[in-house]
This record gives structure tokens, C-alpha cells and sequence, in this order.
């Protein structure tokens, strides 16, 4: 899309302020409405974004298509470690309470692992669907 | 004055939706869409002005963010016939 | 006033649905159902939903529009039209729907306060979240502490989601041995799909899509930025 | 003494706006092709939601002068939002329109009709 200085000029401009929101919400989620799962789906949407405007080769040499799969499942293995965490430490699983010597700040510490869990399975599932649309050309004519 | 907001949105968005339901040609539909989606986040401020809790702007933040990374798909969709292309890229021989 | 605005917001919708099923040129249903996804949004919004109406905005605006542009870019965009009226569904959408419409003559009232589903934990969630969790948004605490457990299994779902979607579509690093033109050979690592694809049509009239389809998901060989095809550009 | 002219504006801008974005709303129903038509909807989307915002900032403006401390942060998302919307709308009517001229649709002249 070499013509297209207008879409690349404005979106190397938007990215940055996109990608700061989706941090903004998922750490803001404590607070007000948001959290892993909207902020997950933000930052892909600026990374399909990125895709679109400057191609999914360029895209793919930024995260290859198994760095991707692979984001899937390091997110649930977060939440799920968060869980063997806390039974390590002698609570039953996700009981967060155990994550610090206050139960409050445990809960905070917790939330947060887990939302964090969260936030990268659903980016990497949004970016891979969008890998294995987006680069399947269609055979037939 | 923020009932006559809320109606005037509602109107202007009721007539955009007569224009995506008529629309002749898709990118009737697109731009639809699009002020639809500018619409909607003049709403859901007004809404939040209207009912008092004016906090949930972050809503609108979203749209406003993000609202045209469809419209970017449309285009690359009709230009080249593929999301995943930089270039149009001609059928091979088969 | 919230009340015009409930009525003239579900009007709007119902018209976007009823126009949506009627189109017959998928492109359009998809721009429709980006107006679907604005209205449902703000209809969130006014019920006091924020955090379903954050997640509306997000996806609605963000992904699945791109992502079903995706699907027609590989099945085309114009819906066939039925070859008969569909009396047997007709009937069965009109049975199922006259049963639900006399089922909600059960239901509680809207949004009263003596309704079962305030009766039983969420009073405890909503008094008892402020200093068991100390975050002041009762959706957050409860969606990943009090019902940790559920939320897991909703992270475990969209991960599997993921799983199914590369089984069926994702075109993986080619396999070592294809069948090209009747008879098995050994790919160099490094073939794109489509010099394989030139090469069988030279031979055979066998279509070239026999390599694609095993693989999966498993990366191993180099081949995986073959996804795109579109290095080099080489149809040009 | 200043909130009522704060009011008086908000006021004033927000049927400005609201009048800007029917009439814009309007042509897009009644201008004859996707250009012309386009043309209309940034009307909605600069001047329309621009003065909306700007009416609403003036309400958070007399709310903060009422010692209402947490309408700043609505000041400054509403702030944001009109940014991020100036920014996004230029972007979406160009490809809007880029994809349109792609597609081999022809702008509409008054040249060969004289209804119109």
C-alpha cells in the first residue's frame, strides 16, 4: 500500500495512542469499566490494524504466526500457574489472599497475574484467527 | 438540554439508518456505518451527562479509537481483494 | 426519558435485524451487523452494563468486522438464493418462539429488587466486595476472584476456540512429503505453496491443494511465514 | 456569574451542534452518490460532534466549578475523544472514498442532467 501515505502517516500516529489505551484499560479495570479480556482485544485490534495497513508480511516479521499460538496458551498457563502459586503457598487454588502477608494486597497481586493471563491468551487467539483468515487466499477463482 | 441531545442524536441516527437500509451501493453502507459509529460515542457521552454519571467516557474512547479499522478492512478489501496483501496480486495459473 | 431512549434504541435494532436476515449480499449484512454491534453497545449502556457494553465496543468495532470481511474475502459475497421457501424451519422458529415469548410471562419483573437472581449471592458480592477485595469495581472482583474458577475455564474456552479455528483454516509449515501430480515427493524446506501449486499444474490436472490441510498447527519447519504467499510477490 | 454564561454557551453550542449534525445527517440521506454523500457525514463528524463536545466540556467546567473534583477526568477524556475523533474521521473518509474510486465507481456530475 505504497500510495496510501495518508493511511500509514495516521496509523503509525494512532498505534501508539492504541496500544496506550489498551494498557490504560487493563490496568484502569480495577477501577472502572474494562479489564483483561476488552484491553486483550484492543491491543489486537491495533496490531490488526498494523497488519492491514502495512501488510501481514511486515506483520508477521514483527510476530511470527508461532509466536502467536504460542501467546495462546502462555495466558492460560499464567492463570492457571497463578492457581498452583497460591496452593504452593498454602491456600486452595486462586485463593489469593496468600499472595501477600496482607489479604487485600494478595487479592490486587492476584487480579492483576490473572488478568494479565487473560489479556494475552485473547490476543493471541484475536491474532491468529486473524493470521489464518487473513492469509488464506481463496483458491477457486 | 441533554433530552434535546439525546432525541436529536437518536433522529440523526434513525435517518443514517434509513440511508444503511436504502444504501445503493455498499459504500452507502460503509459510510452508514462510520457515522453511525461517530454517532454512538456522541451518544453514550450524552447518555452519561443525561443520567448523571458522566464516567463511562471510556466507552466512547473505544469508538473513537478504533471505530475505523473496519473501514481500513473495507478498502483493503476492495483494492485487493485480500486483507493480507500490500499489493494486488493476480491469479496464479490454474 | 431512559425509558424513550430503551424503546427507540431496541426499534432501531429490531430494524437492523429484520434487514440483516433480508439482505441477500453478504457484504452489506456485514456492514449491517457493524450497526447491530453500535446500537447493542449503547442499548448496553443505557441498561447500566458498562463492562458488557466495553467488551461490545471492543470486539464490535475492533475485530469482527475485519475478521468476517476475512471469511467473505474466501467465500464470496453473495448469498444463494434458496431454492424453496422454508416451510419446516418457518415452523419450528415460530414454535420455538411462541414458546419462549409464553415462557417470559414467568419470568420476574425487570430490574425489581424482590427477583431471585438478587436473593442469593449477589447481595454478598455487592456488600461484601468493598473490603474482602478492596477494588471499587464489583464486576472485576467478582469476575476474576469470587468466580476465579469460571473465569479459567472462559480463558480455557478461548484458547480452544483458537485450537479450532488453525485446525480448520490455518495453513501451517508444509509437510515433508506431499502428493503432487499422483505421486509422493519430498519438499525442500523453503517451498512456498504456490511453487508447488505452478509445479502440479504442469503436471496433472490434480489441484494443488493436496499439501494443505495436514500440518496443523505444529510449527517445526521453516515454511511458517508461507501463510501469506505474498513474498516476493512472484504472481506479479 | 460566569457559570451563567458557561451555561448560556454549553447551550448555545450544543444546539449548534445538534443542528450541524441533523443537517449533515440530512444530506446524507438526500445527496445524490457516495461522494457528495461523504461530504456531508465529515460535516457530522467536525463541526456536529465538535460542538457537542465542546457544549459538554462547559458543563463539566461549571460541574468543577461546583467543586465536583472528579469531572476532570471527564474534561480531559472528553478532550481525547475529540481528538482521537478528528484524527480517525479523515483517516476512515479517505479510505472510504479511496476504496469507492478502486472500485470504479463514477463521482457524480450535474453535467449531462438537468433535474438534479
Amino acid at each position: 500500500m505504497d500510495d496510501l501515505v495518508v493511511l500509514r502517516v495516521g496509523t503509525k500516529i494512532l498505534i501508539p495512542f492504541i496500544l496506550l489505551f489498551a494498557l490504560y484499560v487493563q490496568f484502569h479495570g480495577d477501577y472502572g469499566p474494562g479489564g483483561g479480556f476488552q484491553a486483550g482485544v484492543i491491543f489486537a485490534a491495533a496490531y490488526v490494524l498494523y497488519a492491514l495497513v502495512f501488510g501481514i508480511g511486515n506483520a508477521l516479521r514483527v510476530m511470527p504466526a508461532k509466536v502467536v499460538y504460542a501467546c495462546g496458551a502462555v495466558g492460560v498457563m499464567i492463570f492457571v500457574g497463578t492457581g498452583f502459586v497460591t496452593m504452593g503457598l498454602g491456600g486452595v487454588f486462586l485463593d489469593y489472599n496468600v499472595l501477600a502477608h496482607e489479604p487485600s494486597h494478595g487479592q490486587h497481586y492476584g487480579i492483576i497475574a490473572v488478568e494479565l493471563g487473560v489479556l494475552v491468551t485473547v490476543f493471541g487467539v484475536m491474532v491468529a484467527i486473524f493470521y489464518a483468515f487473513a492469509g488464506r487466499r481463496r483458491l477457486d477463482p | 438540554m441533554f433530552v434535546a441531545a439525546t432525541i436529536g442524536i437518536l433522529a440523526s441516527m434513525a435517518i443514517v439508518l434509513v440511508r444503511a437500509l436504502l444504501g445503493p451501493t455498499v459504500y452507502d453502507r460503509v459510510m452508514a456505518v462510520n457515522i453511525f459509529g461517530t454517532k454512538t460515542v456522541l451518544l453514550i457521552a450524552v447518555l452519561g451527562f443525561l443520567t448523571d454519571r458522566p464516567e463511562f467516557l471510556d466507552l466512547a474512547l473505544v469508538y473513537a479509537l478504533i471505530n475505523f479499522i473496519g473501514t481500513i478492512a473495507v478498502l483493503k478489501f476492495f483494492a485487493f481483494g485480500d486483507l493480507g496483501l500490500t499489493r494486488r496480486v493476480e491469479r496464479g495459473p490454474e | 426519558m431512559i425509558e424513550f431512549v430503551d424503546v427507540a434504541l431496541l426499534v432501531l435494532l429490531a430494524i437492523t435485524g429484520v434487514t440483516i436476515i433480508r439482505l441477500r449480499n453478504l457484504f452489506a449484512a456485514v456492514m449491517m451487523a457493524g450497526i447491530y454491534s453500535l446500537l447493542s453497545a449503547a442499548l448496553f449502556v443505557v441498561m447500566d452494563a458498562v463492562d458488557v457494553a466495553f467488551t461490545e465496543a471492543a470486539v464490535g468495532a475492533g475485530i469482527s468486522t475485519v475478521l468476517m470481511l476475512g471469511t467473505l474475502a474466501l467465500v464470496g459475497h453473495q448469498e444463494k438464493k434458496p431454492r424453496r421457501p422454508a416451510i419446516v424451519p418457518l415452523f419450528v422458529v415460530l414454535v420455538t418462539g411462541g414458546i419462549l415469548v409464553y415462557g417470559t410471562s414467568q419470568m420476574p419483573p425487570f430490574g425489581h429488587a424482590d427477583n431471585p437472581i438478587h436473593q442469593h449471592v449477589a447481595p454478598y458480592y455487592l456488600e461484601e466486595s468493598e473490603h474482602d477485595i478492596e477494588i471499587p469495581n464489583v464486576v472485576t472482583s467478582v469476575l476474576s476472584s469470587y468466580r476465579g474458577y469460571d473465569t479459567m475455564g472462559e480463558t480455557a474456552v478461548v484458547f480452544t476456540a483458537m485450537v479450532g479455528v488453525l485446525l480448520l483454516l490455518a495453513r501451517g509449515p508444509l509437510p515433508r512429503r506431499v502428493l503432487l501430480g499422483g505421486e509422493w515427493r519430498t519438499v525442500r524446506p523453503g517451498t512456498t505453496r504456490e511453487e508447488l501449486r505452478a509445479e502440479a499444474a504442469h503436471a496433472l490436472d490434480a489441484d494443488g491443494s493436496d499439501g494443505d490441510g495436514s500440518g496443523g498447527t505444529t510449527p517445526g519447519s521453516p515454511g511458517s511465514e508461507d501463510i501469506v504467499g505474498e513474498q516476493g510477490g512472484k504472481h506479479g | 456569574m460566569i457559570e451563567t454564561v458557561l451555561d448560556y454557551a454549553s447551550w448555545a453550542s450544543i444546539l449548534g451542534g445538534l443542528f450541524f449534525m441533523v443537517v449533515g445527517t440530512i444530506g446524507v440521506l438526500r445527496l445524490p452518490d457516495v461522494f457528495t454523500r461523504l461530504h456531508a457525514a465529515g460535516m457530522t463528524d467536525t463541526m456536529g460532534a465538535g460542538l457537542l463536545i465542546l457544549g459538554m466540556s462547559f458543563q463539566t467546567v461549571v460541574g468543577i466549578m461546583h467543586g465536583e473534583t472528579s469531572y476532570w477526568s471527564v474534561l480531559i477524556r472528553l478532550v481525547f475523544v475529540y481528538a482521537f475523533l478528528m484524527f480517525t474521521s479523515p483517516i476512515s473518509t479517505h479510505a472510504l472514498a479511496r476504496a469507492a474510486i478502486v472500485s470504479g465507481l463514477e463521482p457524480w456530475t450535474n453535467d449531462h442532467e438537468d433535474d438534479a
